[in-house]
């Protein structure tokens, strides 16, 4: 109202350098609390995996004097059977783990969608081959499978583990994602890119998959956790990187030595729960994904400091006293 | 360039479209399969720098015939030709090569935009793909939102389609087909949610670029006013039928077939008054559709003829190129020979 | 029709490609189930006792491994799944009709369990996303993180014990003779409840996580908002519109994992001695025992194909989109 | 299977016997000579099927019990065995047993090869009335316990109606033995005392053998007192097992004539140098292998130079070695090292050629005791400065590699007998070797070449008599100490796990009757001698 | 007989919280009486839809009511304001008492349910004691009164055309016979003859069962033929409202008089459309003073400054119309 010389065509909007309106705020999803719980317990992990080594108090696979020890202010996590220390162990484990949990989630979830959402999409003969190729993975029990493989190969190294078990666990997502495309390959959208010429694998990638980000990524949680569970699994019977700790190698120990029964619990219980919070920080991540899969559920959020809970159907009212 | 105006660009010859109905338990025992006769013989040509326009019954297959033309459907019979070559492509590179040429606008712009990107985004990309970006392309996609009136383009070139309104969204869908370039241009209802003003600068600009750049436009409409004042031919559909054509001031103005004339008559005019006899009838299941001409039920000239045997074009004669499929219009002498070829579905 | 004998056709082919992957993929493994045998027995068989293995087993003489594929499709067709060696000269099939209908019973109901309640939680959390519902993922992550070998461990020393109501291994009591009787299912019961509890527990998350997933992204499309508008009941329209069409994804996943009940939870079943099949697959993949792998790959193969088909169908059925037209 | 306290407390009252063993879900076969069948792998064969004779394996130079024979000799420098077997004898279905039996047996194994797991070279074989000649083709005095009391005698008149009795799983099977089999499933097998047993009848009633999935389940069963004995690894097994009731949980495990040890691949370099080899025995330490490695009880160690288990083997100790034990003696090991060319260079070892000595120790993951006996090691072989590895191998890759001879050392297991002539055999003898790269060697994996030892290894085998074989037994063992082909660390056993809570009478350290592992044939012999607990 | 049913007060409506929030419609105040139709048309992107979501609570988020009221005069229970009611309250009001047709009404069906059982669910949910058979029937007769054979009923959404579904969407906004319906531009997709067909079939409907239609449309003609009242919005807000043959011939609002300039005409000669330049005001900068006065032929001094309100025009004639336009000052 003070402003009494009003530009025209400014407020026309013709010449007006208008401020580029509300700039995306790419990284919004991080004000989930969850999400960042959950990002900064991963990247604890991998610092744990990067720097685990080095922090480890002791060598893991040095033998000391104290055997089968509680944890005590030497040995935090108590020692084995052999007087190693067991803290140093989980420390020294934490690579492999996430290591191989993270490859052979991204190499399994990057083969799902490529194969999952082309079979999908592709009505050809194509399609049906890749959906062929992904029933006969299927098939072929992975465990035992991944045994037969890790035992075919002259040296298992933590890179082949994951590759073997990324190559071996694709197909069930594979399948879920076809399933989700099928459905989404009649939307308007995706017939309306087509109609501008985008390529095939254009719109496999660019229009579907981000509709399908939600199953991707709970794919991508379940994959990793699923790896590092086989990870753990085929350590736990024998298969692991010789050179290298992981959590498997403890709890292979712990049970080869019937650590439970032994009362050595300090053996058994810091590895497993090491990998449980791991698969914890993957699902809380999982929350912030929500936002970046779906435009529509952004900016539900606070006003000073009061939130507001968008609803779908439910419009909020806010009370006058927030005009 | 401008010579080139006249030349048939899209050639549309006999085209049927049938989609199977799913049937149910009882049914299939019976073993007969069903389907919708969405579309069913339609033949018509599009010119460059002409605008045909579309209008007619909903459900007749307008968009049938639109996504049939952008080979997103392909047809149960007939073919289509581009620039006389006959095209049936799945995909690739030959089908690249001909959305190059022919572009089309979806009449859902609630489904036709995908959720997950941007204006900016929808527009790149068809600007990208057809090569039309030519270096500078914050400029070209300015270019193309102020092309359809949404301005400030800054406002609206990092919006999701949820944050738009649904004409906001209809001009998105618009400038993503013009940012193509394309020879020919489908438009399925594409100003159906605009306001009167903005809608004629959409339907101006698509005139314009129809003269400069001699488009030929397939217009699908409601608005018959629009039609009139926008396109230079006119087709009708009923029923998945072609039922007339002809020049859009004669066809608006002296409407020949039945279901024409019952379509002029109904369009909303504040300056006359309300009529009291509304036409009553149902639309046709397409499933069975009536057998003769489709619109012998609702038809208030209907012949013992009309229920038997399908129309073919008839010439009306009152001005050249109007033509009707009605029996009205037969010389009793000479049967239509096109009368036998024609299958009857049932 | 010509759909469905398509379908057919390429079933058909992929168990064609499962079978023949199944069959040549054991015999790339190092050793032979002689070896596997005496490595096993780590110096209580004699050295004298591999010869007489060889000749027990037919291994002495050398087919060419083509050959032996050929005979075993023809075997296949004739219905025979050949001699195990781990349990010589039991039939494979008898070695498997012993071990299925364990694994059947304890993973079969777990798995429908696990389906059902997840993705009932998985419906809440998605529909009530943003309030304490969201707590139920990281909580049942948490536990499903776990390895589930370790979680039956610990659940073992902490539950099972000799004066537990809860056994910590084993199908049934050693006393008790298998058959319909109540001693027998009461007891099979109960021998079930540790590892239907870690099973359980272990494979829910997945499902909640997926459905909640599916659930966000439904619930922010058109027809939710129109059901809304209908004044339908909170619930009619998280179940009859939200998770009914978010629950695509479970039920294909859910199918498949119909599939892989047969092949048994292997760790559970080692942990629990639980006398199923994903046992016995373990044993055999550890003693090359060739035909009884093969007789059990050959199951999940086939249960699994079923269980696509049925996903398949199950689509075709659920979403009207996905069927097709013209 | 170890359900709540309910079978426990049944145990003695009803006459029960409750025996496990880590095998595994069972199926229905009671085949004896299929090492596949529940009745082998579980071990209720030997109360079913008897044998001739019973040696007792603790003493293997003790006289054998006569079991279905009455007496026996061999002639002929032992390549004929002339029997006499028992009459009053019935089969369980009320047949009588006759010497027709025991040729049956025979001739079903010279016939058929699948069966005949011990590989005897059987000849013709007669029966005159109650007697039987045995003749064989090669001299047998190494074999004798095999054929003796490792030989389960089948009913001629079940067995011949067999169409092909290698692969018959004897649904329904009769034998001589005070039990016969009342029920099967997977899991459990119960056996009923039989009424017309021909010795005393025993006091157990009924045997209830239990198949556990692995020795973790074994273990608890045990310690839980659902199982009450059974032969597994228990790791500490004193507080796993024993502290869970200590007046009643005990552990027999006797040492057997067969060993476990650290095998070198004596064609590659440096490790083809005896003393290398000896140094390295030098400084192992067999006290933490035991105590760490087997728990303090599993295989007892070797403590003897020659690598012969001891007590069991004491009477075939060369007068030179009778008290020469190994004691981890670093100094005379990094002596003996100078002596023979290799240098320190610092702490690292360097063979004569001026390589620092390296090596991969390798077994598989699974084998936890293996694997920590090898941790072990690899710490003590570092005090004369080699740098070791342990590779947790994959048991197939394993097997392969050590098949083939690709490996640096490996924890590997001898064969066993009543002399240490097996035990010998299967390290030096020059006729199993292969040489590296040619798979399917049985024995001498180490590809040790040395022809004194192969023809000393003959001479045993066919000496005429005691003295040729005592001569041939020394020189074996000089060879071996000479060039440690294997670092012996541990003895197998013969034991068990086993509960005196509801029965007594089981065999002791200081009562060693019998061995007391659950699937050999010394186990009829202490399920006869059992009593219940007071 | 001006008996409102809703009114809306002071009406405001964002997207968004805070300092970012886009303000789509603002202070919006505007009266459905009984049994009329009532006309909204205006600019896209105006905030017709948002409004009509708006008021019923059915904005998907970032959207928020940030003021005003929305009272709702039930016959039976007196006035309540609806902006107020809890969310058990919110779906019992809902469809019984109000139904609306989403502007992509295409869009707005489920489509994994058949479109049979999507009209009987919202008859089952308010009325649970209905048999089933009644419930078909009432489905049944609901589709032909929208003019889809009812052999269509098991059809799935994506086997009809736009038109049909935005028809099935109008029958089921009949299906409860509520009080009032509101209508987003429900027919768009659909050919003159049916337009008219159901329109005057809800025409011959009100007039028996007496509910008000709020009727959101840009096509003018149509709005001038069954509306009572018409009101225009421009920039989030009503610029003008008044009875529909009025606002046709006489138009005080220049927003208006544009629009009604820009439309063609079917019949008679060809005339110049004349349209009205200039683009539509930006909600997030809006221009000071009257929303419309960049754009505006007849702009003087007070327009870029001072925003004229809503209110009935300082001349002679009928005192039932309202502008906001400093030609015609309010009286
Ligand atoms: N989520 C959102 N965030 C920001 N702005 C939005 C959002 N949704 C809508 N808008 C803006 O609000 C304004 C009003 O939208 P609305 O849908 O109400 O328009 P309308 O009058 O219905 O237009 P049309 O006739 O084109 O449908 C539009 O300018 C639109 O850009
Ligand atoms: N995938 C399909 N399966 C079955 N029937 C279909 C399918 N698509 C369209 N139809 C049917 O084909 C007919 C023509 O549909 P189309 O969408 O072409 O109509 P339209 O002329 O565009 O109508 P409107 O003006 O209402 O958009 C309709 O009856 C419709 O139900
Ligand atoms: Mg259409
Ligand atoms: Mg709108």
């Amino acid at each position: 109202m003070a402003i009494s010389t009003v530009d025209l065509q400014a407020a026309a909007g013709e010449a007006a350098p208008t401020p580029r309106p509300a700039k995306r705020q790419k990284f919004r999803f991080i004000a989930n609390t969850k999400t960042l719980i959950g990002l900064i317990i991963l990247g604890f992990y991998v610092l744990l995996a990067i720097f685990g080594p080095i922090l480890s108090p002791y060598d893991p696979d040095a033998r000391g004097d104290v055997l089968l020890s509680p944890p005590t202010a030497q040995h935090w996590f108590g020692t084995t059977h052999l007087g190693q220390d067991i803290f140093s162990q989980v420390l020294s484990g934490a690579r492999g783990v996430v290591y191989v949990g993270l490859l052979a989630g991204l190499v399994a979830t990057a083969l799902a969608v490529i194969i999952g959402v082309s079979s999908g999409y592709l009505a050809n003969a194509g399609g049906e081959a890749l959906s062929a190729l992904s029933n006969v993975f299927l098939v072929i029990p992975a465990l035992p499978l991944i045994i037969i493989v890790a035992s075919i190969l002259p040296s298992v190294s933590n890179t082949v583990i994951g590759l073997v078990i990324g190559f071996t666990s694709w197909a069930w997502g594979a399948r879920v994602l076809r399933a989700q495309t099928l459905s989404l390959r009649g939307r308007d959208y995706v017939d309306a890119a087509k109609a501008t010429g985008e390529s095939t694998w254009r719109i496999i990638f660019f229009e579907l998959l981000p509709n399908l980000t939600a199953v991707i990524a709970s794919g991508f949680v379940g994959t990793v956790i699923f790896a590092v569970l086989s990870e753990i699994t085929l350590a736990f019977i024998g298969v692991s990187d010789p050179t290298d700790w992981n959590w498997g190698t403890i709890l292979f120990w712990a049970q080869s030595e019937q650590a439970l029964a032994q009362g050595a619990w300090w053996w058994f219980v810091p590895a497993g729960l090491a990998i449980a919070v791991l698969g914890t920080a993957l699902s809380l991540i999982n929350f912030g994904i929500d936002e970046i899969v779906n435009p529509r559920l952004r900016n539900a959020g606070r006003i000073k400091g009061k939130s507001v809970r968008m609803r779908i159907g439910f419009t909020p009212v806010l009370g006058k006293e927030n005009r | 360039m401008t010579d080139k105006t006249g030349e048939v660009v899209l050639e549309v010859d006999g085209l049927s479209k049938h989609f199977p109905v799913r049937r149910k338990g009882r049914e299939l025992l019976t073993r007969k399969a069903r389907s919708v006769h969405a579309v069913d013989d339609v033949s018509f040509t599009l010119r460059r720098g002409h605008v045909t326009a579309m209008v007619g019954e909903s459900g007749s297959g307008k968009s049938t015939v639109a996504r049939l033309l952008a080979q997103l459907h392909h047809p149960t019979s007939g073919e289509i030709r581009l620039h006389g070559k006959r095209v049936n492509v799945r995909g690739g590179r030959r089908f690249r090569e001909y959305v190059r040429q022919v572009q089309m606008i979806f009449q859902d712009p609630f489904g036709s935009l995908n959720p997950v990107h941007t204006v900016r985004y929808h527009l790149t990309r068809s600007l990208r793909i057809h090569g039309n970006a030519n270096g500078n392309l914050e400029e070209a996609l300015r270019e193309l939102l102020t092309r359809v009136q949404l301005t400030p383009p800054e406002r609206y070139i990092d919006k999701f389609p949820h944050e738009l309104s649904g004409g906001q969204r209809q001009r998105v869908a618009i400038a993503r087909a013009l940012g193509a370039n394309p020879e020919a241009l489908l438009a399925d209802e594409p100003v159906s949610m605009l306001d009167v003003s903005i809608r004629l600068g959409v339907l101006n600009l698509l005139r314009d670029l129809k003269e400069r750049l001699n488009l030929a436009i397939l217009y699908i409409t409601h608005d018959i006013a629009s039609a009139r004042y926008f396109a230079d031919d006119t087709v009708v559909m009923y029923a998945g039928w072609m039922v007339e054509g002809g020049d859009s001031e004669t066809v608006t103005q002296k409407p020949a077939h039945p279901y024409t004339q019952l379509l002029i008559d109904s369009a909303p005019d504040p300056d006359r008054p309300p009529r009291a006899d509304e036409v009553g009838g149902e639309p046709p299941s397409l499933i069975r559709p009536p057998q003769g001409c489709r619109f012998n039920p609702r038809c208030p000239h209907v012949m013992a003829r009309c229920k038997t045997e399908l129309p073919p074009r008839l010439e009306i004669g009152d001005e050249p190129g109007h033509w009707a499929a009605c029996w009205l219009y037969a010389d009793d002498v000479e049967k239509p020979a096109a009368v036998g070829s024609a299958e009857v579905a049932g | 029709m010509s759909y469905l004998l398509r379908r057919i056709a390429f079933y058909v082919l992929t168990a064609w490609a499962a079978i023949t992957i199944n069959f040549f993929v054991p015999r790339l493994i190092p050793g032979d189930p002689v070896q596997a045998l005496i490595s096993k027995q780590r110096g209580q068989l004699n050295a004298d006792a591999i010869h007489s293995l060889y000749v027990l087993f037919g291994l002495d003489k050398q087919d060419p491994l083509w050959h032996q594929y050929v005979e075993y499709l023809g075997q296949l067709l004739r219905g025979d799944l050949g001699l195990s060696f781990t349990f010589f000269p039991s039939p494979v099939s008898e070695v498997i009709s012993t071990s299925l209908p364990w694994t059947l019973a304890l993973v079969g109901v777990t798995t429908v369990c696990s389906f059902l309640l997840g993705t009932g939680l998985g419906v809440l959390a998605g529909w009530r996303r943003g309030s304490w519902v969201d707590l139920v993922l990281p909580v049942t992550t948490f536990i499903s993180s776990v390895p589930y070998f370790w979680f039956g461990l610990i659940m073992i020393e902490l539950l099972a014990g000799p004066n537990s109501f809860f056994p910590s291994s084993g199908g049934y009591d050693p006393g008790v003779v298998p058959g319909w009787d109540i001693d027998f299912i009461g007891s099979a019961v109960q021998h079930s409840l540790l590892p239907a509890l870690t099973i359980l527990i272990s494979s829910m998350s997945g499902w909640i996580l997926s459905m909640r997933n599916m659930m966000v992204t439904v619930s922010s499309e058109d027809y939710i908002t129109v059901a809304h508008a209908k004044g339908l009941t909170d619930r009619r329209v998280m179940l009859g519109y939200a998770a009914r069409n978010a629950l695509l994804p479970n039920v294909s996943g859910f199918a498949l994992s119909l599939g892989l009940i047969v092949g048994g939870t292997l760790l559970v079943e080692i942990v629990f001695s639980y006398p199923g099949v994903g046992f016995q697959l373990f044993q055999a993949v550890g003693a090359k025992d060739y035909p009884l792998m093969q007789g059990i790959f050959l199951i999940i193969t086939l249960s699994v194909l079923a269980a696509n088909f049925i996903a398949d169908l199950a689509y075709l059925v659920l979403d009207p989109r996905t069927r097709k037209e013209g | 299977a170890c359900g709540g306290g309910g079978s426990t407390a049944k145990g003695n009252a009803d006459g029960v016997l409750n025996v496990g063993m880590p095998n595994g879900p069972q199926t229905d076969n009671n085949n004896p000579y299929l090492s596949s069948s529940a009745a082998n792998s579980l071990g209720y064969k030997n109360v079913i099927f008897e044998p001739l004779a019973l040696f007792n394996k603790v003493k293997p130079t003790d006289d054998a019990k006569p079991w279905l024979a009455t007496k026996w000799d061999w002639s002929n420098n032992y390549q004929t065995l002339t029997l006499t077997v028992r009459d009053n004898v019935k089969w369980s279905d009320g047949q009588a047993f006759s010497a027709d039996d025991v040729k049956f047996t025979f001739d079903l194994l010279k016939a058929t090869a699948g069966l005949n797991h011990n590989a005897i070279p059987f000849g013709d074989t007669t029966v005159s009335g109650s007697t039987v000649t045995a003749t064989f083709t090669s001299p047998q005095f190494v074999n004798e316990y095999k054929i003796l009391t490792d030989t389960p005698i089948v009913p001629k008149h079940q067995w011949s109606t067999f169409k092909d009795p290698a692969t018959d799983p004897v649904k329904d099977p009769v034998g001589t033995g005070p039990f016969k089999l009342k029920t099967f499933t997977p899991q459990t097998v119960t056996l009923d005392v039989r009424s017309d047993y021909w010795k005393d009848a025993p006091k157990v009633k009924e045997l209830r053998y239990t198949s556990y999935t692995d020795n973790n389940a074994q273990a608890t069963a045990l310690a839980t007192g659902a199982c009450e004995w059974a032969f597994a690894f228990i790791p500490n097994a004193k507080q796993v097992f024993v502290s869970k009731d200590p007046a009643h949980n005990q552990l027999y495990f006797p040492p057997d004539l067969a060993g476990h040890g650290l095998w070198f691949n004596t064609t590659k370099a440096p490790f083809d140098n005896p003393a290398l080899r000896q140094a390295i025995n030098m400084v192992i330490n067999r006290d933490d292998i035991f105590n760490q490695g087997e728990s303090g009880y599993f295989y007892p160690p070797i403590t003897n130079i020659t690598g012969i288990p001891t007590p069991a083997g004491n009477s075939f100790l060369a007068p030179e070695y009778k008290s020469q034990d190994v004691k981890v003696d670093v100094a005379g090991a990094k002596a003996k090292l100078t002596g023979a060319g290799f240098t320190f260079d610092g702490n690292t070892l360097k063979d004569p050629t001026g390589k620092p000595v390296t090596m991969t120790l390798s077994d598989p993951a699974g084998w936890s005791d293996y694997q920590t006996d090898l941790e072990i090691i690899k710490d003590n072989v570092s005090k004369i400065g080699i740098t070791a590895t342990v590779d947790k191998a994959n048991q197939d890759a394993w097997t392969k590699n050590v098949d083939t001879g690709n490996f640096d050392a490996v924890l590997h297991w001898t064969d066993g007998g009543a002399t240490p002539y097996q035990l010998y055999k299967s390290i030096m003898d020059g006729d199993l070797y292969k040489p590296v790269g040619t798979p399917g060697v049985n024995g001498n994996y180490g590809r040790f070449q040395n022809a004194d030892a192969t023809a000393a290894l003959k001479a045993y085998a066919s000496a005429a008599d005691d003295a040729g074989r005592t001569a041939a037994m020394n020189k074996l063992q000089k060879i071996f100490v000479d060039n440690m082909p294997v670092a012996l660390t541990s003895a197998s056993n013969l034991g068990g796990e086993y509960s005196t809570k509801n029965w007594t009478g089981w065999p002791t350290n200081d009562n060693p009757y019998a061995d007391a592992h659950p699937t050999l044939p010394g186990a009829l012999d202490v399920i006869l001698n059992l009593k219940p607990a007071a | 007989m001006a008996e409102p049913l809703i009114e809306i007060k002071n009406l405001n409506v964002d997207y968004g919280l805070g300092d970012e929030a886009v303000h789509a419609v603002s202070d919006v105040t505007l009266t459905l009486n009984r049994g009329e139709v009532l006309g909204l048309a205006g600019e896209s992107g105006s905030g017709k839809s948002t409004l009509a979501y708006g008021m019923t609570r059915l904005l998907p988020p970032p959207g928020v009511v940030a003021g005003g009221e929305v009272i709702y005069h039930d016959p039976e229970r007196g006035p309540y304001d609806v902006l107020s009611l809890t969310n058990t309250e919110l779906r019992e009001f809902r469809w019984a008492e109000t139904s609306i047709v989403f502007q992509g009404a295409m869009n707005s069906l489920n489509p994994v349910h058949r479109i049979g059982s999507q009209l009987t669910d919202v008859i089952k949910a308010h009325d649970p004691r209905s048999s089933k058979q009644a419930r078909a029937a009432r489905a049944r007769e609901l589709l032909t009164l929208v003019g889809i054979p009812s052999d269509r009923m098991d059809s799935y959404p994506h086997q009809l055309s736009g038109g049909m579904r935005q028809r099935v969407m109008i029958g089921m906004a009949l299906a409860l016979e509520p009080k009032v319906v509101i209508m987003d531009e429900p027919t768009t997709a659909l050919d003159v003859v049916m337009q008219r067909q159901i329109l005057g079939e809800l025409v011959q409907l009100r007039e028996r069962l007496g509910f008000s239609v709020l009727f959101i449309t840009h096509d003018l003609s149509l709005l001038v033929e069954f509306s009572d009242r018409i009101a225009i919005m421009y920039g989030g807000r009503i610029v003008e409202q008044a009875p529909a043959k009025e606002i046709y011939t006489d138009s005080y609002h220049p927003y208006s008089a544009g629009l009604l300039g820009s439309f063609p005409a079917l019949r008679g000669p060809k005339r110049e459309l004349t349209g009205i330049p200039g683009s539509p005001p930006d909600l997030r900068a809006m221009p000071t003073g009257c929303a419309f006065h960049p754009r505006c032929p007849k702009s003087f001094e007070p327009c870029a400054t001072d925003l004229p309100v809503l209110g009935v025009p300082d001349v002679t004639g009928g005192s039932d119309r309202e502008v906001a336009c400093w030609l015609h000052p309010v009286r």
